[in-house]
């Protein structure tokens, strides 16, 4: 455990002293958001109706923007091989980075989603449930992005393959987060979105590292 | 069988465009892909030829 | 018992695999000719115009044998793959890379006509309906399983990523499809199914069935070639290969 | 302790080696030699279970690796800086044991430094040191991680007259403590004794 959450310190302390490399995802985050109303029009009906769709698309892109140096300075300099040949379970540390991961790139949007859907004139019922979606699908995102990473890990072309790889498994995240912040807003009961939302998250903290790892040991061959 | 005539056979009762052009797709795609998968075949075979024949060209130089 | 495991362990090699594909294709090309004719003839000349949708859902004889190919491929694609990184054998890792393109293949022209069909149905191209997204969705993951192992140069590494993502997708492929699903039933898409719109009269049945035989020959028989194209490649180097084309 | 026999490798088409075999016991060491591209760091990384061979076992403690207990027993430094060069020397030490699950204290860490000569370094980053300061930064796991067998891939490289001596000299400590090493390099090593092995 104690390797666990030496991992999650390290990538934490880096991340710190490359502070422009965390902030890029959030400023992402909130500038193609701020966008859509410029290009759409400041109606607020039509706003409030694609506002779920928005910030979830705009999540889902940030959290990607973030994925391709998730392994890759690992990789580069070699602390990732190291990390192999570890005593500890590399599965243990793999879920340590993907953690700080989420922590970097996934908890930041889940904060600033309420005050981003102000924008969107949504009100503070629809703002909780939208927060609540984010913060159950952030994680998954992250989980699911790590496999994607370690797949794509020192291959030519990585980035765009990256997406061509992560973005068709990000649908079900989309779909249920999404859904229920319009579920609420069309007045229907968005507890159902949220637990489907819950159940893929539990299975993707299991499954999601283990793949990783094993797409990991590949990379590394 | 419900056709009268050829005509009326290939004009599928209007929806002459949907459905020659699906069965359409179908079979062009379905001819296109054994032809090119059998020209890889025939490909890497001629390559593998080649290189016996350069192997037997070097060994008689080598033996003269 | 053991003597049988080692009999089919023997298959597992490129060498004895490459001669028994060659022997076997010929066999599975006159299989999906016969199928496709009887089919065909089905299709055309027995099965009755639909009351509702005239002759324009005779597409469905194509359609329906396409997606159910895609989804079938898929699932063995993911299998071999799965079995050459637990097994180690080459010759499965290869019969996946082998049958990605025709699944990319199927679910292309499963979207195709799909396409052809909405039109004058739903007097669209493209409706957000739950097959026709699953089966975009399908597509794309087989464009990622065959752009990652393009993208690879070592085959070896090439075949084990690419197995793990199969097996990923393989496990999202329900979770996808019925996440589509409850989107579409929520969003009120359309209320026509593509394959259950006519009554499906026992003809017809007949007709998609004898259809889907032919692809799923067709399919096998091309994977076989293609397969033996990829052992030569791969295998150039070694003794046997040299002396197996003549 | 550690026995390897008939390991085969290739790389893309080619085959490297085949039939390599050697046995060590405590206290003895391997000097792998060998041409360039003969196959060195190869047969490195399929010693410590980084890549299968085609052929062949590595047995350890007489059990078949990779296993948890082997990488227990492992370090492996191989071409890589494997410091991160964000991180100051003493940050990067202290992670990486952490890690590995081993608690350094602060004074353990420094003195390990200090022995590799990186006095008044210890709070600058990485990136602003030299490359050989790089590798001795590196070298000082050797003394922060109790490990049996050392696989050092060209270890001696980048370092000065002082540094190849001091690496020397904790070679042959940890020899004659009954530890095992593996090294590679096309130059003689400035330690006595060692099978030789000639890819």
């Amino acid at each position: 455990m104690s390797a666990f959450l030496a991992t999650v310190k390290r990538d934490l302390l880096l991340a710190l002293r490359r502070k422009s490399e965390v902030l890029t995802a959030v400023f992402f985050f909130v500038i193609v958001t701020s966008l859509f109303p410029l290009g759409i029009g400041p109606e607020a009906v039509l706003l409030k109706k694609i506002a779920p769709g928005i910030l979830w698309v705009a999540a889902l892109l940030a959290t990607l923007l973030g994925l391709p140096r998730l392994f890759a300075t690992d990789h580069v300099d070699g602390t990732l091989e190291q990390m192999a040949l570890s005593p500890s379970p590399l599965g243990l540390l793999v879920a340590g980075k993907i953690l700080a991961h989420w922590l970097l790139c996934g908890l930041p949007l889940v904060l600033l989603a309420p005050i981003l859907g102000l924008q969107f004139d949504l009100d503070a019922s629809a703002l909780g449930i939208l927060t609540l979606a984010l913060l159950l699908g952030t994680p998954l995102l992250s989980l699911i992005g790590s496999i994607g990473a370690a797949l794509t890990l020192g291959v030519r072309g990585g980035g765009v393959l990256l997406a061509l790889l992560v973005l068709p498994l990000y649908i079900p995240a989309l779909i249920f987060g999404a859904g229920a912040v319009e579920a609420h807003i069309a007045g229907l009961d968005a507890s159902g979105h949220l637990s489907l939302l819950a159940a893929m998250l539990a299975l993707a903290v299991f499954f999601a590292p283990w793949a990783t790892t094993a797409a990991l040991r590949i990379a590394l061959e | 069988m419900q056709w009268n005539s050829v005509g009326e056979f290939f004009a599928m009762g209007g929806y002459a465009f949907y459905v020659w052009g699906s069965f359409g797709a179908c079979a062009l795609l379905m001819i296109a892909e054994p032809f090119l998968a059998k020209r890889r075949l025939s490909e890497i075979r001629k390559s593998l030829i080649r290189e016996r024949i350069a192997d037997e060209l070097e060994k008689q130089q080598q033996t003269p | 018992m053991r003597q049988s495991i080692i009999h089919w362990f023997r298959f597992a090699s490129p060498q004895s695999f490459y001669p028994l594909a060659g022997r076997l294709i010929p066999w599975f090309w006159a299989a999906a000719a016969l199928f496709a004719i009887a089919g065909l003839w089905i299709s055309f000349f027995v099965a009755p115009t639909d009351a509702q949708q005239g002759e324009g859902y005779r597409i469905i004889f194509v359609h329906v044998p396409a997606s159910w190919m895609s989804m079938f491929i898929y699932m063995v694609m993911a299998f071999w793959a799965g079995l050459g990184l637990a097994l180690n054998t080459r010759v499965s890792a290869m019969m996946a890379q082998a049958l990605a393109p025709t699944g990319a293949l199927m679910a292309a022209l499963s979207l195709w006509t799909g396409a052809l069909w909405g039109k004058p149905m739903w007097g669209a191209w493209w409706v957000w309906d739950a097959r026709l997204t699953s089966e975009l969705i399908l597509l794309f993951l087989f464009l990622g399983f065959m752009a990652l192992q393009a993208a690879i140069d070592d085959p070896r590494r090439a075949d084990k990523a690419g197995a793990i993502l199969a097996l990923v997708g393989v496990v999202n492929i329900p979770i996808i499809y019925f996440s589509v699903k409850w989107w579409n039933t929520l969003h009120q898409g359309s209320t026509i199914n593509l394959n259950k719109a006519p009554s499906m009269a026992q003809t017809m049945l007949w007709g998609m069935l004898l259809m889907a035989l032919a692809f799923w020959m067709y399919s096998i028989a091309i994977a076989l070639v293609r397969v033996r194209a990829i052992i030569l490649e791969r295998e150039r180097h070694t003794e046997w290969v040299k002396h197996a084309v003549e | 302790m550690l026995n390897v026999s008939g390991l085969a490798c290739s790389r893309g088409e080619r085959r490297l080696f085949a039939d390599v075999g050697f046995s060590l016991a405590a206290g003895e060491w391997l000097h792998v030699q060998g041409e360039n591209g003969s196959g060195k760091t190869s047969l490195m990384r399929l010693v410590v279970g980084l890549s299968p061979a085609d052929a062949g076992e590595i047995v350890w403690r007489g059990e078949q690796t990779p296993s948890q207990e082997f990488r227990r027993d492992l370090i492996y430094l191989g071409h890589h800086a494997a410091v991160k060069e964000d991180l100051t020397p003493l940050e990067n030490l202290r992670l990486a044991a952490a890690l590995d699950g081993v608690d350094l204290s602060e004074s353990d860490a420094l003195a390990a430094l200090i022995r590799l000569g990186l006095r008044g370094r210890e709070e600058l980053p990485v990136r602003v040191l030299s490359a050989g300061q790089k590798r001795r930064v590196l070298l000082a796991r050797l003394l922060t991680r109790p490990a049996h067998l050392w696989v050092l891939d060209e270890a001696f490289n980048a370092l000065d007259v002082a540094a190849v001596k001091l690496l020397g000299d904790l070679i042959a400590g940890h020899l004659e403590s009954g530890g095992l090493a593996i090294l590679t390099s096309h130059q003689p090593l400035p330690v006595p004794g060692g099978k030789a092995l000639v890819l």
